[in-house]
């Protein structure tokens, strides 16, 4: 452990900007990628289920109708 | 006026649906402005001298090549035809298609090119004189591009006949936009290159949709 | 009753080619001209002389009376020409509520979905035109004869890769447009399932 | 004998029977990779010391090299399970190409990232046009024409095929980002693993950066599995096994 | 073999149909390259340096511009299907289209180049150099084009894609090429940057028609 | 008579669309088969299967005995669909001899000409295609037929945009090479001036 103080760690010995940009920039991307799926993902499960609700609704139609 | 924002939101509509376009387009300005540093070899203050000149060639390059289908679809369907029947007068209509042709390849040069300028090394002013030179010459380049479209649509080996048609027509565009943000890299006073750039814009927007429209009824005979 | 069109000793020559050299008729409203000939005839080219898309060498076209370059005649116009004049991209209804904007008609979606329907492209509004059959593709070009409100009707060939349904579907579209006192001119190499009309034949 | 594996390959090879076991397989590559990314973070900044010619900043390497090596790997294997639905015409290896292909491009925006951010403070300035600089600009580009091309194809068996054959074109890059340091003498950094030599690096740093690339990896394959899934679904939305899948 | 030729006799008489075609595309190169100039101003040292990339880029770029339309115009009129049901094999086909793309637009730019790097102020021996790396990198740019233009093929915003596509694949070619002329012009050895043109040559030779026609089947499906 | 072509089971669907599941039929030499069906039923899918040009999702297709992908079927083959596929700027005459090169034939300008002036293009073999009317070009298509020897035709709506004359003179061709022992398949939406054969509905 080489860091004598919190300030001393974000300074980064003086390189702040570059080392907290990259990792920075690394923790952003890879978290919002995930969230980023997920949405497509759950998306895609909803336009499923309407689907399917409107499935069976036009069968239920059917039965009425006959 | 209708029927000008008519057309634009169908040119517009058709390049969404074209998902890929908008982006591309882009893609294009930023691979051509990155061909020359590898080309020419990376010494960064080469790179910087001739900067203004890539970037501009760039733009004016990636605006070319977007300019044979500014038409073409239109005619070889038969829409252009469909248009120069319809009540709306052409011209409007016309005017719409070149400021959707802007808004598509024009308007994203403007805002891509200070980051590009960054990768040749130049500093903040000097991109924002970029930015406004590419401002005001982009919609010219657009204007300029639709009368040669205009004039060699369907014409045999039109694509290449095109380019030959414009860009002499492009070169004064070039040489004071260019020449504008050289002369603020250089300490040098912009306001005579900058006002030339928007004399030039006034008038085409007056005269060019006039004249691409007498070529286009030429082209439909 | 009035003639509404009047075309008098029109003449065309493509090329060192005299396709015709005096060709007249009218029209009132309620008519329909049937333009006749073999292939290369000039019946294309008629048609597009006719709604001054190409120039003529000879001769006058009168729209109620006044010539037709000086007529309001384009807004009584409907052209429909060999080509699909569609956008591949688009989807039916996005063409036919994009084209009727271009006229400056605004056009509800509901009317323009009707149109689709009544020319038997239902379930087919929402997918690209690219992927639809040669027939379909015309049907959707068809439909602008529905949204797009004109008294003369220019149609060449129409009847083209049309099935037998679609066939006489135009036809009763063309004979409602005559009884409402609309005009038409046709060409076509079948027979048409339409009262008869006057005969021209190049 | 070896025909009874193929088919059993291809039995296991359809969507329905691997999008439970995906399903089953994303919650342990997230853990695998939030072990191995937690690890991986203290000993970048808590153990591994300060370097004698860079300071801290060297520090970038931790996601610099693990990115970079991702962004190549993806794509080798992307290629392959493109190139295998293109030989094999298995609807599911497609399908995978397509989900590992916006990851890929995420690494390779991440490696010209942090390279950048790198070289402002070694080389004093943002980029150079040096040979693995441009060649990995290169991969970038061929991710995003990848993405693009098959975006701009509707029907999907089309846009696997152009996207295969556009894939394993592509592949010659892949080993000349790898050895452009070799080819051609440039600013950029040698390789330091090398199996024939011991590595030239502390140990500790080295550790560093094999727990940080066993991080992204692990995600790697977490993400893309999930957008497997999403994948599967969206185009299977008309087969039986998926109204089942969703109970 | 004949059918090779055919193809090749065909796209040959078509573009001579379209007499402007073969010009006009030297044209271009010539512009582009006089663009340069202009853009970045007159100093003779400066534009010494930047010649090598100056014209390679250029010549990229007129390559690049006739590429969408090197299957199009097949495509579209349904020539291709027939091409595809010919009895003949259709990689064969394909690589005589290949083979009159580059007669038509890659040779007529290793021979004009020598001219423009007059303009540029280069000597004999880099002149030389300059012609020869072109002989072994248009070819080069065409076979690695056509494969670019027949996966784009009746792709919606095919020509801006085939450019986003293809660039990156070009810029090896350009390196070296330019490379080998840069080189020359330093007083360097220039087998290694050649010699690497020929190794891409051989390769892409061997293997672009192959891809090319895959490419196409899909296309065509 | 043995058949020469089998087809069996052939399915086909585009987008969500199954527009068709069991197509299965036969022709021996002599035969010719119609393929009918509304706008959009499939016809042009079929043939395109049928040729090779897109994949079937089931089915196969045996040409000789001998399935077609491993035949040499192409080069029995001859398929004229939607598309012109004519070079506009070249002339009829050229277009034919080029094509035949393609296809590995040589063609003598003489049959070259006989073949156009057989369809009515006399007096146009030396204009560029781009100025023929619609069923000119057609035409011009159409004269491979009698340049290109095959024994299986597969023509999509080559009726289309005909003449009556021009009908009449391809049915006769038609007739001509079922009389010499060949196969065709066609699609039309109008009746044929040719004997009864087999039929396909879709
Ligand atoms: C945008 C700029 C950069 C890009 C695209 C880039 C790309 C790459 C790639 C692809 C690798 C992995 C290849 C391999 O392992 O052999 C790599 C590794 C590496 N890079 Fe970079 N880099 C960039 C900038 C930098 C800078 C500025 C430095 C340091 C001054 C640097 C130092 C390293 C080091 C030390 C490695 C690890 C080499 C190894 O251990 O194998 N990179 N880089
Ligand atoms: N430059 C030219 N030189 C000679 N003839 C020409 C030239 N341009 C056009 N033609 C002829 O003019 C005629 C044009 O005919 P048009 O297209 O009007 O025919 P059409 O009656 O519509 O025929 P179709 O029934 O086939 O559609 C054709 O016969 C064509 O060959
Ligand atoms: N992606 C898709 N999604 C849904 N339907 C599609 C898709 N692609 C094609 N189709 C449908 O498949 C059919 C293709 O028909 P095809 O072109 O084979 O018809 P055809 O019988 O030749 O008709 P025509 O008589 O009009 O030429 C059309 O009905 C079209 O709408
Ligand atoms: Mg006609
Ligand atoms: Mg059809």
């Amino acid at each position: 452990m080489h860091w004598n103080s919190v300030g001393e760690f974000f300074a980064m010995g003086g390189y702040a900007l570059y080392v907290w940009g990259s990792f920075g920039a690394c923790a952003l991307l890879l978290v919002a990628e995930p969230f980023l799926v997920r949405r497509r993902l759950n998306e895609v499960r909803r336009n499923l289920a309407r689907e399917r609700l409107a499935e069976a609704l036009d069968h239920n139609m059917d039965h009425i109708s006959r | 006026m209708n029927a000008l924002l008519a057309t634009v939101r169908r040119d517009l509509l058709l390049a969404l649906r074209r998902k890929s376009e908008v982006l591309t387009s882009l893609f294009f300005f930023v691979i051509v402005a990155s061909l020359f540093p590898l080309g020419i070899g990376p010494e960064p203050a080469l790179l910087k001298k001739i900067a203004p000149g890539v970037l501009w060639v760039a733009a004016l390059l990636s605006t070319l090549l977007g300019l044979p289908r500014l038409f073409a679809a239109d005619h070889l369907d038969g829409t252009l035809e469909q248009m120069a029947l319809s009540p709306s007068p052409l011209a409007l209509l016309i005017a719409g298609k070149i400021l959707a042709h802007w808004l598509l390849c024009g308007l994203p040069l403007v805002l891509l090119a200070p980051l590009l300028g960054l990768q040749f090394a130049l500093e903040g002013q000097t991109l924002f004189i970029l930015s406004l030179s590419l401002l005001l010459g982009t919609p010219l380049l657009s204007l300029i591009g639709a009368m040669g479209a205009a004039l060699t649509l369907g014409v045999r080996g039109g694509g290449v006949l095109l380019a030959l048609l414009v860009l002499p027509l492009y070169i004064p565009t070039l040489i004071f936009g260019a020449g504008a943000v050289e002369a603020q890299s250089a300490g040098l006073g912009v306001e005579g290159h900058l006002s030339l750039l928007a004399a030039l814009l006034a008038l085409a927007v007056f005269f060019a949709p006039w004249a691409t429209t007498a070529a286009l009824r030429i082209a439909l005979e | 009753m009035p003639a509404m069109l009047k075309v008098s000793r029109l003449a065309c020559s493509r090329g060192e080619r005299q396709l015709f050299a005096d060709v007249s008729f009218s029209l009132a409203a309620g008519e329909w001209l049937h333009v006749q000939g073999e292939n290369g005839a000039g019946k294309t080219s008629l048609l597009r002389l006719l709604v001054g898309l190409s120039p003529a060498d000879a001769g006058e076209i009168y729209w109620r009376g006044v010539a037709a370059s000086e007529a309001d005649f384009h807004r009584d116009l409907l052209y429909l020409g060999h080509h699909a004049a569609v956008k591949d991209d688009l989807t039916p209804l996005e063409n036919l509520c994009l084209s009727a904007a271009l006229d400056g008609i605004h056009l509800h979606e509901e009317a323009a979905l009707a149109a689709l329907v009544r020319l038997g492209l239902r379930g087919r509004e929402a997918l690209p035109v690219r992927v639809l059959s040669a027939g379909q593709k015309r049907r959707v070009l068809l439909a602008r004869l529905l949204t797009r409100p004109a008294a003369l009707w220019v149609l060449d060939e129409a009847f083209n890769a049309l099935d037998s349904g679609a066939v006489q579907l135009l036809g009763a579209l063309v004979g409602e447009h005559l009884a409402r006192g609309g005009l038409a001119v046709l060409t076509s190499h079948q027979p048409l399932p339409l009262p008869a009309g006057k005969r021209l034949m190049l | 004998m070896t025909n009874m594996n193929l088919i059993n390959w291809f039995r296991f090879a359809s969507p329905q029977s691997f999008y439970p076991l995906a399903g089953k397989l994303v919650p342990l590559f997230w853990t695998l990779a939030l072990l191995f990314g937690a690890a991986g973070l203290w000993v970048s900044f808590f153990v591994a010391p300060t370097d004698a010619q860079q300071g801290e900043g060297y520090r970038i390497i931790f996601v610099h090299v693990p990115a970079s090596w991702m962004s190549m790997i993806i794509y080798l294997a992307m290629a392959f399970w493109a190139g295998l639905g293109l030989a094999l015409n298995t609807r599911l290896s497609s399908m995978m190409a397509q989900a590992l292909a916006p990851t890929g491009a995420l690494m390779a925006a991440l490696s010209l990232w942090t390279g950048a951010f790198w070289g402002k403070p070694m080389w004093g300035a943002w980029w150079v046009w040096d040979a693995r600089l441009t060649s990995e600009l290169i991969l970038f580009f061929l991710y995003v024409g990848f993405i693009a091309l098959q975006s701009a194809i509707d029907d999907p068996r089309r846009a696997d095929k152009a996207g295969a054959i556009l894939a394993l074109i592509g592949v010659v890059n892949v080993p000349i980002i790898y050895f452009s340091v070799k080819w051609w003498n440039t600013l950029h950094q040698g390789s330091t693993i090398n199996l024939t030599r011991a590595p030239s690096m502390a140990h500790t740093m080295l550790w560093g950066m094999l727990l940080m690339a066993l991080a992204f990896w692990m995600y790697s394959i977490a993400v893309s599995l999930m957008r497997l899934r999403a994948i599967m679904l969206e185009r299977e939305r008309h087969t039986e096994w998926v109204k089942h899948a969703l109970e």
